[in-house]
Formats: structure tokens, C-alpha cells, sequence
């Protein structure tokens, strides 16, 4: 377990930096968001309904969560 | 702009006008929002529950806002308690040492004795520090009459890049109480015969000081707009549970060996055991993508224990408009875990005590599936209303490979059928 | 502002369209819908009596378990204010800037200098020198959550309920319904939903002194109308006639007014405004509405 | 997570991945703000095709979209600031970047808006200045140079930004 782990880690470490590197190609600038700006589109759009997945197979299931924080949107203020 | 000795104040009485009376969207800013859903889970022949959820958030400034939800549910119905299926009546003392329940010949015992209710309190505070930085704190109540629940959680969230990433760190630590009914059995230990069950309460029936869990959780992640269209996010999440993980109204039957009389038929039933430290780990992806109205949800998680189990979770949302503002959501979702080190579906007498040992099918290998539709309509301005329904199906292997005598006429994975239907309302504030 | 003790509303059908009428404000109360049965019509007219009613018990000076009375009479306390209430105020507040202090919500107390039915009065200087010193909006405390007045003076926002009601019923029943709208309070109206090609809603003007002589006749499909000026309501001064408009500047009603200034604009609460403003501009009220280039019609 | 003493068995793979996520939080911070773009007025100018709007007046421009929920309670505010200082030499040049031309004019019909706009759903404008949330408005002084930046819309902030256009409406006009 230990091993994989620390490679995965890696993974999302480089996978970070590489975005973070300015990878100018990804990404859209803050008026072209239109799209973007639309509630179906922001990742936590259906909070309640996640929350009531994640109760359901967390007691019907073995492995649960892993889940973060929503993000994106529409650049404003 | 002078026309004359009059100033012209048009503009401006419009404008004033309209603020004074919200017209168009300028007083819909977005002040807050709530969020309803009502949950009606019923497995084919065993439990059942009705689950409510009032979400409401608010916010209190430009900078800072406030979530508060409420969780009721409603359980009854029977679950299965570990135990094997055999040729013979099999009897079972209740959680509560003073009853007890029988099974029939050939049925997967289930325990009925089950009925509990839960209410849960969450509450999120959310500031932003600057324009790209946000906190959030949060805290979280549960009850149920033999398990209850409090936490603490904090995290940070950072935009880059012309807004495109958002990198965030989020923290929680919960401590969980199980009273169980009757007090914790000691692990691996008979299960007292019902016979024993007198008026009063056997030894094992009075109500234990309660055992104590403690979670830590960490989630790493990172979103990103890939393009006009499409957003993305990937989240590492680190999980770490320690002290009472057992669940202790589940049981393991210690079978007959091969060479008995009645092989794989029940001698014994003991309480299982599981270890008292589990490291979860998970990598969840997730991409969003618009096309020409539609939205296309592709998820993926990825995950593994320091108990054996791995996963693979696959979703797919699609959400298609229908005249209007209506939409109709697609969604279908697989799900495959490999069993825990320690799961057994049974115990073998005779043969050394493992150190560890579980049969509760939710530490077993399967595979599931869920099929869903959701419909959606705007009912007012700013509400919406959806309802959706969903099927969930828990396929898992017969047995073990070596399952013998009277384990191999049955089907030793219990499996699970379920119906779900949700009703779900939210109103912009 | 007083409705009639027993309430209740009415619901006709007109013909192409419904009508719900009662009295609230001190107005007849009139509501045209368009709607396919009378069971829906009913239900839209409970909605506005309730909000009409709401509206009128909130905002009225008449009565002593409002938040006006609570302000009115605070005795130089800051008063807690709701949204609404902050919103009209912030409203009240930007029409005394925009109207250089002629429009002001703490003049209703002039009315204690001046009696107009029509008689000849001698105007008290003494007393309108002392009204005039216990009245000024710049003088409130004013920050949106709460309002300070100081003591003696009073606030009345007779002069932008009614619209403001008429406005709100409207936008209340153009979320309910898609159907087109017409609501007539006494006169502030304001008509929703007919911009869409249909045609627009005929309203008739009265000659002052003559209900139901309609003299003119305008067409809306969307926006307010709205008149200032009431013709039974003048003293004379000097052989001269003067209307009920107080300028809250000098205390005096406005010499030269039109008899009633009648003026389209989108709302019905712009509308009364800019009808009042007219009728503050005395014999230049005409000049200030085609500076303003809006519809209207004065009568002199 | 600071709240929080590191349990042991969190191991060193572990703390060096959040330390790095913690450290790159940090300098992010500490990047320096983009310079804003010279000469942008004179596009604004040739644009508008109306330079007497431009030369020797206070200008507001501001840049919005439809979709921008911030942006729709930036304009009643603007409304009334152009209506209140509009005789003194305050002129607001709005930018609407909707790809969409119904969606902007939907959004105008909406808040009653009567502002001067130009459109520009390429976006060349909001490149030029360099935008980075949006709404961003930019404030010019009489004499045509940039004054102020003001990224998003907050109702706190109007005080002060009311302020400045009118000290910077007492500046002597400049040929």
C-alpha cells in the first residue's frame, strides 16, 4: 500500500505544478465565462443530492467519500 | 447634456424605481438559496427509510456566508446479520439480549429487530479572504438512539491563473460514540443462545459505557477550467479511522467442518472483529463538459485500505434540456470492490480463530450498478422543482470457491435490491 | 389610507378579461386580468387583496401598529427598519435629492397650516415658520438597518404607497400569471404583460371636477400612469387658487400648478413621482416633463 | 489543518505533499498584481467614434457581461452615479463581452439600463485592459489618464469610488 501511494502522490503533485507551470493553452479568460457561469455547470451544483448519495452507499458499501470542494464558475467579483 | 432649465432625471427615477421595487434581477443577487429533498429508500423485502434534508444558506455579506443543514431519517425493517443460510430453523438473539428472532430453512438470516432514527446538524461558515481565497469552517451533530456523532472541519481554497485553477486543502476531525444495544459483545465471542435470555438482563445486555471512533480526514484537490465548456477536478482524499470500527450486531456462523455429520451446517454463532485502525485513501476525477445544452458529468474514483478492499466508482450524469426551462438527467453508475482481507463469509469450527474476521457483505467483493432519471422544472422564479428515481443493484459472488456441504446450495452473498425516489425542491433567496 | 371595515373583494368577468375589485388606500381598487376561468381569477384576487391590504397596514400613518407609527414615534430613538421599509426609505431618500428637497416624506405635517376645501384662508406665518423647522429629510439619521428622526418630526409615505402598490401587485401577478395585467388604484396604474404584440390597455383621463367624463384617452401595454393633483382639494389665498401641493421649501402650496399632471412612465411609482415633481414645478411643470421627454398630459 | 497536532502516522510522503500545497498557496500570494494597459482610452475613443465623450470629461467604463450576477447590481448604481454627476462632466462608457447580443439586451430590458455600450463579444477590449474578474471598471481623470482599477462590483465600495469621481470631477479641464 505504502509504495503506491507515494506514486499517486507524485502524480498529483506534477499534475499540479504543471497547471500551476502555466500551461497557457488551458483555461479561458475571466469574459468567457459565459458557459461557465451557468448553475449546471458549477461542480457542486447538486449538493444535496451528492450528500444523500454519499449516505446511501457510504452504509451500503466499503469504500465511501473522496469528494472535495466544488470550483470553477464565473469569475466574477 | 442641458436641455433648457430642466434637468432630466428620467434615468435616474428608473433606476431608483427599480431598485426600490427588485424589478427585473437586480434584487435576485443572489442572497441565498434553500435547498429541500425528501428521500424514500426501500430495499425489496428489507429496510426502509424515509430521509429529509432542509438546506439552507444565506449570505450574510459580501464577503462571508453561512450554511446550515438538517438531516431526519427513518429506518425500519431487517438487515441481513452475517450469518449463513441452512437447512434447518435457525434461531438468533436479538441486539437487545431479551428477544430473539427465527429464520427459516434456507433464508439468508436477516435481523428485523431494526427501527432508528437519526438527526444530523450541519453548519459551514465560508469567508472569503480576498477576492480568490476562501476559508471555510464547519462543524457537524448526529444522533441516533445507539450512535452519535460530532465534528469539526476547516479548509482553504486558493483561484490561479486568471481564475482557471482553484487549489484547495480541507481538513476534518470527527469522534463518533456507538452505544450498542445490549453493550458491545466482545468480539469472536458466541453470540448467547436465546434459550439463556431469562426476564431480566444477561450479561451481555447491560448498556456498555459506549466505545469511541475517532476519524481524521484530509482532502487535497485541484479544479480547472479546461476550456469554454469544460471544467475538471481531481481530489486525493486521506482518511484515517481508529478505535471501536466493529459493527457489533453483526455475527460470523462457525460451520460444521467437511468431515461432520452435517457439514457447513451452524454450530456456533460469534460477534466478528474487525481491526481498530483503518487508512483509507482516494483518488477521485471528475470532468463537466457543455454541449449545445446539454451537460455531460464523467466521474471516476479510484480507491484502496490498509484492509484490502479497493474500488473502482464510474458515474455519468447527462443533463438534457427539455422545452423550457425543464431537463431531464440520465444517470448511471458502476461500482466494483474487492472483499477485506479479514472478510469470511463464515467461520470453519475446529480450525484456528483468525485474528480478524468479518461477513458482513459490505466488506465482501461485489459489483453494483445504479440506473437513474431525474426530472426537473422551474416551478417559480428562482425555484425549482425535481423529482428522480433510481435503482440499485448489488450483485456479489455465491460463495467461496471452497464453500461446501450446505454452503453450496446457497447463495451466501445476501444481495440487495433497491428502489429509490427523491423529490427535491430549492428556491433562490 | 382606510379600507372599508368589512373588506372582501369582488370578481366579475368583464367580458375578455376579469375583474377584481375592493377598496383599500382610500381608493376604489380595480385589477383587470386576463384569465381562463373564474375559479383562477379568484385566486389571483385573493393574492393582491392580501398583498394590497399588507401594503396599506405596513406603510399607512393611520394606523398605531405599523413600523411608521414605530418611527413616528420613537421620540428621537433609532428605529430598526426591515428591508422593505429600508428600501422605501433609501427610495423616499433619493427622490429628496433628485428633487433638490421638494419632495420630501417629513412635509406631511404642513397639513397642520393648511386646510384645503375650497375656502379662503389666511395662512399663519407663525405656525408654518414653526412646521417648517420640525420638517427636512437631510435632518434624518438614515444608514439602511435603522432610522433616526429627530423629535417632532414625522415621516408619511402616503405619497409613494399607493404606486408603490400598484407596482407590486402588478409584478406579484406577472410572476404567477403570464397573462396580461392592469392595476388601477384610484388612478396610479400600472399595466404588465401585453408587450408581447398583443394590444395595449385603453385608459380614459377625467376632466377635474367631472368622475367618469373621460376627456382624453391613452394607450399602455407596459408601464405605469399616474396622476398628482386633485381638484376638490384648494384653498384660495389672496383671490388666488391654490391646489393641495405643499413645497416643503417655503411651506406654501405651489402657486401656478396645473390642476392635475398625468404622466406615463415605466412604472407607476415613477410615474407619481415625476407627476409630483410636475406639480412641485408650479407654472414650469410642462417645461419639466418634456425635459424629462415622457408621455403626459397636464390640465390647467 | 494547522488546528490540528500531526497524528503519527501520518508519514513523511504525506506532510511533504501538503507543505508543498501550503507553500504554493503562499507565494501565489505574493505575485504581483498585472500593470494595467497604457493607451487603452485612445481604442475606447476610436471606438465609441465619438471622441467629445472622451476628451476632457470624467469616464466610467465598465466592462460586463449578462451572465455576471455582480454586474446586475453594478447598474443601478451606475445609473444613478451618471444621473448625479452627468451635468458636472461624468461620462460612463459601458462594454458589454456577451458572445450572445440577446442575452446583453435582455440583461438592458431587465435593469431599465439606458447607458452608452459598446459591444465587443471577441473580447479584443477586455484583453487590451487586461481583465481579470469581471465586472472591472476603470475611471479616466479629465485629463485622459488612468486613475483607478476597480475589480468587481461591491456596494461597500461605492462610497469611495462616488468619492473619487467627484474629486476627480474638480480637476481643471484639460485641452
Amino acid at each position: 500500500m505504502k509504495r503506491p501511494t507515494m506514486y499517486l502522490l507524485l502524480l498529483l503533485v506534477v499534475a499540479a505544478m504543471a497547471v500551476l507551470g502555466g500551461c497557457a493553452s488551458l483555461g479561458v479568460e475571466v469574459w468567457e465565462r459565459d458557459v461557465l457561469a451557468k448553475s449546471e455547470m458549477q461542480l457542486d451544483n447538486a449538493a444535496v443530492d451528492r450528500a444523500l448519495d454519499d449516505h446511501i452507499y457510504f452504509s451500503k458499501e466499503g469504500s465511501s467519500g473522496g469528494r472535495g470542494f466544488g470550483g470553477g464558475g464565473c469569475g466574477c467579483n | 447634456m442641458q436641455l433648457g432649465a430642466h434637468r432630466p432625471i428620467r434615468t435616474a427615477v428608473t433606476a431608483f424605481t427599480a431598485t426600490l421595487l427588485g424589478s427585473g434581477t437586480v434584487a435576485a443577487s443572489g442572497s441565498g438559496k434553500i435547498d429541500s429533498s425528501l428521500l424514500i429508500y426501500s430495499e425489496s423485502g428489507r429496510v426502509k427509510v424515509a430521509e429529509g434534508v432542509l438546506d439552507l444558506s444565506r449570505n450574510l455579506s459580501e464577503r462571508r456566508s453561512v450554511g446550515l443543514r438538517l438531516t431526519l431519517d427513518a429506518l425500519t425493517g431487517a438487515s441481513p446479520n452475517g450469518a449463513t443460510p441452512s437447512n434447518h430453523i435457525q434461531t438468533f438473539t436479538g441486539p437487545s439480549g431479551g428477544s430473539s428472532y427465527v429464520v427459516n430453512p434456507g433464508k439468508t438470516p436477516l435481523d428485523d429487530t431494526f427501527s432508528d432514527q437519526r438527526v444530523a446538524l450541519d453548519g459551514s461558515l465560508r469567508e472569503s479572504l480576498n477576492r480568490i481565497t476562501f476559508l471555510t469552517v464547519g462543524g457537524h451533530l448526529s444522533w441516533e438512539h445507539d450512535y452519535s456523532s460530532f465534528g469539526v472541519n476547516s479548509g482553504i481554497t486558493r483561484e490561479f491563473d486568471r481564475r482557471n485553477t482553484t487549489l484547495g486543502v480541507s481538513a476534518a476531525y470527527t469522534h463518533d460514540i456507538v452505544r450498542p444495544i445490549g453493550g458491545a459483545p466482545d468480539p469472536l465471542t458466541s453470540m448467547p443462545p436465546p434459550s439463556t435470555t431469562g426476564e431480566g438482563e444477561d450479561d451481555g445486555g447491560e448498556a456498555g459505557p459506549g466505545e469511541g471512533k475517532d476519524v481524521f480526514d484530509v482532502v487535497a484537490g485541484v479544479n480547472q477550467i479546461l476550456g469554454r465548456n469544460t471544467i475538471a477536478r481531481l481530489d486525493y482524499s486521506l482518511s484515517r479511522s481508529s478505535g471501536y470500527l466493529n459493527d457489533p450486531y453483526k455475527i460470523l456462523s462457525v460451520v460444521q467442518d467437511q468431515n461432520s455429520a452435517a457439514p457447513g451446517e451452524p454450530s456456533d454463532y460469534v460477534y466478528e472483529r474487525r481491526p481498530d485502525t483503518r487508512n483509507k485513501q482516494a483518488l477521485f476525477g471528475e470532468l463537466r463538459r457543455y454541449i449545445a445544452g446539454s451537460t455531460l458529468d464523467l466521474s471516476y474514483r479510484y480507491f484502496w485500505d490498509d484492509w484490502g478492499i479497493t474500488s473502482h466508482t464510474a458515474d455519468f450524469f447527462l443533463r438534457l434540456p427539455v422545452r423550457g426551462d425543464h431537463a431531464l438527467e440520465p444517470h448511471f453508475r458502476w461500482y466494483r470492490q474487492s472483499e477485506a482481507d479479514f472478510y469470511n463469509a463464515y467461520l470453519v469450527g475446529g480450525q484456528a480463530a483468525p485474528n480478524y474476521a468479518s461477513a458482513d457483505t459490505r466488506l465482501a467483493a461485489f459489483d453494483a450498478v445504479t440506473y437513474g432519471l431525474k426530472y426537473s422544472l422551474p416551478v417559480d422564479a428562482g425555484s425549482r422543482l425535481s423529482v428522480s428515481a433510481e435503482y440499485y443493484k448489488q450483485l456479489g459472488e455465491r460463495g467461496p470457491p471452497d464453500a461446501f456441504g450446505v454452503l453450496r446450495q446457497y447463495n451466501l452473498f445476501p444481495g440487495l435490491d433497491v428502489f429509490m425516489v427523491r423529490i427535491g425542491f430549492s428556491h433562490e433567496l | 389610507m382606510s379600507s372599508s371595515p368589512q373588506g372582501g373583494y369582488a370578481v366579475r368577468n368583464a367580458g375578455a378579461h376579469w375583474a377584481i375589485t375592493y377598496a383599500a388606500m382610500a381608493s376604489p381598487c380595480e385589477i383587470l386580468v386576463h384569465c381562463d376561468n373564474a375559479s383562477e381569477a379568484d385566486e389571483m384576487a385573493s393574492l393582491v387583496y392580501v398583498e394590497t391590504m399588507r401594503i396599506e397596514r405596513k406603510f399607512s400613518r393611520y394606523r398605531d401598529d405599523n413600523i411608521v407609527h414605530a418611527i413616528n414615534h420613537s421620540d428621537g430613538a433609532a428605529v430598526p427598519v426591515d428591508e422593505e421599509t429600508s428600501r422605501l426609505l433609501r427610495y423616499a431618500g433619493q427622490c429628496y435629492e433628485l428633487s433638490d428637497g421638494r419632495f420630501d416624506i417629513t412635509s406631511g405635517i404642513l397639513r397642520h397650516a393648511w386646510t384645503f376645501d375650497g375656502g379662503v384662508v389666511t395662512p399663519d406665518d407663525a405656525l408654518i415658520e414653526a412646521l417648517r423647522a420640525r420638517l427636512g429629510w437631510q435632518r434624518i439619521e438614515f444608514d439602511g438597518a435603522a432610522v433616526r428622526l429627530p423629535r417632532g418630526m414625522e415621516i408619511d409615505l402616503g405619497g409613494v404607497g399607493k404606486e408603490y402598490a400598484a407596482d407590486r401587485v402588478a409584478a406579484l401577478l406577472a410572476k404567477t400569471a403570464a397573462a396580461a395585467v392592469l392595476v388601477n388604484f384610484g388612478g396610479d396604474i400600472r399595466a404588465t404583460g401585453s408587450g408581447d404584440g398583443r394590444r395595449g390597455w385603453k385608459i380614459g383621463i377625467e376632466e377635474p371636477g367631472r368622475e367618469n367624463v373621460a376627456v382624453g384617452q391613452i394607450e399602455i401595454a407596459e408601464g405605469g400612469v399616474a396622476t398628482s393633483g386633485d381638484s376638490r382639494r384648494f384653498c384660495v389665498v389672496d383671490g388666488v387658487r391654490l391646489g393641495h401641493i405643499l413645497d416643503p421649501r417655503t411651506g406654501r402650496p405651489v402657486a401656478g400648478a396645473p390642476r392635475s399632471a398625468t404622466v406615463i412612465a415605466d412604472t407607476c411609482t415613477a410615474a407619481g413621482f415625476l407627476a409630483t415633481m410636475a406639480m412641485l414645478h408650479g407654472p414650469d411643470a410642462e417645461a419639466f416633463l418634456d425635459a424629462q421627454e415622457v408621455v403626459y398630459h397636464c390640465m390647467r | 489543518m494547522l488546528l490540528f497536532s500531526v497524528p503519527s502516522w501520518v508519514t513523511r510522503g504525506h506532510l511533504r505533499f501538503l507543505i508543498f500545497t501550503l507553500v504554493t498557496l503562499a507565494a501565489a500570494s505574493l505575485s504581483p498584481r498585472a500593470a494595467t494597459t497604457p493607451g487603452a482610452i485612445a481604442v475606447l475613443d476610436s471606438l465609441t467614434g465619438d471622441s467629445t465623450i472622451v476628451r476632457g470629461n470624467v469616464v466610467y467604463v465598465d466592462f460586463w457581461a449578462s451572465w455576471c450576477v455582480p454586474c446586475r447590481r453594478s447598474f443601478p448604481w451606475m445609473m444613478e452615479l451618471l444621473s448625479k454627476y452627468q451635468d458636472q462632466g461624468l461620462q460612463i462608457v459601458t462594454i458589454n463581452l456577451d458572445r450572445d447580443r440577446a442575452a446583453a439586451r435582455k440583461f438592458l430590458d431587465d435593469t431599465h439600463a439606458s447607458l452608452p455600450i459598446v459591444y465587443d463579444p471577441a473580447g479584443k477590449l477586455a484583453k487590451l485592459y487586461d481583465l481579470q474578474v469581471m465586472p472591472t471598471s476603470f475611471v479616466y481623470g479629465r485629463d485622459g489618464t488612468l486613475r483607478s482599477r476597480q475589480e468587481g462590483f461591491n456596494p461597500e465600495e461605492t462610497g469611495s469610488l462616488e468619492s473619487l469621481v467627484r474629486s476627480l470631477l474638480k480637476e481643471k479641464p484639460t485641452k
